[in-house]
């Protein structure tokens, strides 16, 4: 210990017995950041206190002395507790470099193209609820008739979640074509990710493709949220339904197609189960809620709709996201 | 409606100054020695930084009681440039903290309650509440 | 705080004042034990012992009770750290599940089979230094005639590095036949690495080819460590030296093979720089050293020659592993 | 030779007699009141670990001077079962020590050098070192 310390904190001591204000609290309290910044241990701040008062007081009675070499020893393990903090702190610096370069590796392997096709817009925000994705967009188009994108979610959060769905990735990879039926493609995902993934681990799924030139959208669902479907003359919200059994559970599924018919204005909201059970402290944020919004605002760009959806429901949960948030939005044009 | 003081921050010895209308009020509430001082380690904090990141700003206390529990609210605001990323500060930044517990977590932790309400260009007002256990 | 623990603690301290024995000192720390499971925190401590003394000796100046209040002032900040450091215990906790899931979805995903030849005996060692492994193994075989192997490490370790290793997967399933040529294998791999991963991320591979029916082992390297080659006539050990640009520098390299034949009781030993760049205090543990280890080892089968180099290293590195440690030996047996 | 003592731990009162051991040891070389108590912490550690995992063994303490400096040596040993994965029980369990800092990563903190031997079915041997600074 040096000594310096030792003298420092003898002036504050005789400082505030002097008076006991608050500027003497406070130089006090910014002392004792300074002890922290130099690895001082709770039991040493005893140590240099019972010091410092010996020197001022050397006339008190030998039990208060003893008093305080008890005290010491009851902070020892709290010292120790402290010192396991700063190796915490380190470990957890040295985690979050390592998260934020896996999460610059995810994006990465993962990335996809948004497609532009006349007639159709695309919006999309996928926010991780921690450092690492467990949702998954792929988009595959022909860049001319047809637009598809998979919407996908681990059930679980972070790392694990992040390496299946580099699997998924490499399924999606291998199909490159814009037309196969939304069935189809769920289909050969689920075999892959049943020969290669936990038997604990799912995804959920959701497939559609819009077709420019008949207007048709067709869609198919492995176990995943389903799709709201706004029809801009009614200006009403229907629900796009849609059964099948999660991707991985067993080889062979056949899942089934359905399509709807889009109108200028009509759009498509797919998501994630991370927008519908958004909660507060008081609960779920109601499903109404979150409809009402995004029909306020159907008159904006497929973009403007998802960004202003995100930042709403985000501060109503306190900026606290639970679990990460996928919404992707196709919006016929004209 | 309840008793609110405050104190103006502008410079570094408002800080001081604003501890110590919060101590007083702590104390008369009943709060204990050792809630006194957490009370004041939050001023402190929230104190601190409207000094460092909007200029200036203030300190409110303000009495509570509710169903026979008594309390203390700290108002801390400012029309400084507002928080961008509020998830951001409110996650623990055990680093940079460098295991002081400071910073908007370390209100928090020292409060009972806590709000932050932020708006770019206009400022922001965070309100922490602790009650007498 | 409950009153039960002030009464608890003068109890302590008063026995403590009375006669300053071991056993006093020991239940003390025992109890500071109980109250720091207890979520008391260090300031606490000090007010419990403030009150306790005072309930003793009221008689004792003012100043001591004003230092005290001074000391409590002090502790605050190391309370609030004392709190951070039990939610980071919560986080390190939920991040230790989580990488203990991943680690198992990568096994599950990376799983590999080792080959059963006659007349060919495979070790095989890889051991993460931290959860998940940076390292990869992936064995091709025909089960008959050829045995192939790709030894890969990613620079860097952790996460990111797992990440990037699912990625190889996907490429070595895709080529699916044992009887490819090395320099074939790292040029397709190559390509499929410097396609998919951030310009900051490289591989090292080395792929080596054993045919039982001719001895010969084929092998080529992408920047990887060398292997070495025991021949058991000589009791020499040589290294198996092959250049070749890091996977995923440039999209089309062109590498090169080599071959050497293998007579019974010799074998390759192949690595990566887990194992060349153990270290101890000291500093590095010498080449020789660990080729004289593998040379006591020589009579011993495969996988006994890898588990006991594996377990000697450890021990030397004081049980602290610094980089991803993967041993694999091809050993003709007859 | 230098100068070493000795208590065998059987039941957990010899847990207190060889901290004492070791606190008087650790006066008479020369260590501060906090290093002492620090000493005394490890000494429990390992005599706690040596009472419940190899029911008996011995704690030492020896008195250590190099080059001008002085210090000690505390050897716990025991003949049980061994440790069957070191790398495990060196790592950091911070869930498991509860915010404690228990367990072998503590007597590392608490002393300066820490060594360990273990032979599965026949013991382990750990020496800890601590210098006055
Ligand atoms: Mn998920
Ligand atoms: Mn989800
Ligand atoms: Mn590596
Ligand atoms: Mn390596």
């Amino acid at each position: 210990m040096p000594q310096e310390i030792g003298r420092q904190y003898k002036e504050i001591l005789r400082q505030y017995v002097m008076r006991q204000t608050e500027q003497n609290l406070y130089a006090g309290q910014n002392f004792s950041r300074q002890l922290i910044q130099k690895n001082i241990a709770p039991e040493d701040v005893i140590s240099i206190h019972k010091v410092a008062l010996e020197e001022m007081y050397p006339e008190l009675p030998m039990n208060v002395w003893h008093s305080f070499d008890l005290l010491i020893e009851m902070m020892i393990r709290y010292g120790l507790a402290h010192a396991e903090h700063q190796s915490l702190i380190q470990q957890q610096e040295e985690m979050k470099v390592e998260m934020d370069l896996a999460a610059n590796v995810q994006k990465t392997l993962l990335k996809t193209t948004v497609p532009e096709l006349s007639g159709l817009e695309i919006g999309l925000v996928s926010v991780p609820a921690r450092k690492m994705n467990g949702d998954y967009i792929y988009f595959l188009s022909d860049n001319y008739h047809n637009a598809g994108v998979a919407v996908a979610d681990v059930i679980g959060k972070g790392i694990p979640a992040a390496l299946c769905m580099s699997m998924i990735k490499y399924g999606m990879d291998s199909l490159q074509d814009a037309t196969s039926d939304p069935k189809k493609v769920l289909d050969i995902i689920n075999r892959i990710v049943e020969k290669s993934v936990n038997d604990d681990m799912f995804i959920s799924m959701f497939y559609g493709r819009y077709n420019v030139e008949n207007s048709i959208f067709t869609y198919a669902s492995a176990g995943h949220e389903p799709a709201l479907f706004f029809d801009a003359k009614k200006g009403e919200f229907s629900e796009l339904h849609a059964k099948g059994l999660l991707l991985g559970v067993v080889p062979n599924v056949t899942y089934v197609q359905h399509e709807v018919k889009m109108e200028t204005g009509d759009f498509v909201v797919m998501m994630t189960d991370g927008v519908t059970e958004c909660r507060t402290e008081d609960g779920f944020i109601e499903q109404e809620i979150i409809a009402e919004l995004i029909h306020s605002l159907h008159e904006e760009s497929a973009q403007t709709i998802v960004d202003s959806v995100f930042k709403e429901l985000e501060k109503m949960q306190n900026f606290e996201l639970r679990d990460d948030f996928t919404l992707v939005i196709f919006k016929k044009t004209s | 409606m309840s008793y609110r003081s405050s104190v103006e921050i502008l410079t570094e010895w408002d800080i001081v100054a604003a501890r110590q209308l919060g101590r007083n009020e702590a104390k008369e509430v009943g709060f204990g020695t050792v809630d006194q001082a957490r009370i004041t380690t939050a001023i402190s904090e929230l104190a601190r930084n409207i000094y460092l990141y909007a200029g200036k700003g203030k300190i409110e206390i303000e009495r509570i009681s509710e169903g026979g529990k008594f309390g203390i609210i700290i108002i801390a605001s400012d029309e400084g440039p507002g928080i961008p990323d509020v998830r951001k500060v409110m996650e623990d930044g055990f680093s940079t903290s460098g295991g002081l517990g400071a910073g908007m977590p370390g209100v928090k932790r020292l409060m009972d309650d806590f709000k932050i309400e932020t708006v770019l260009g206009e400022g922001t007002v965070i309100k922490a509440t602790k009650w007498i256990r």
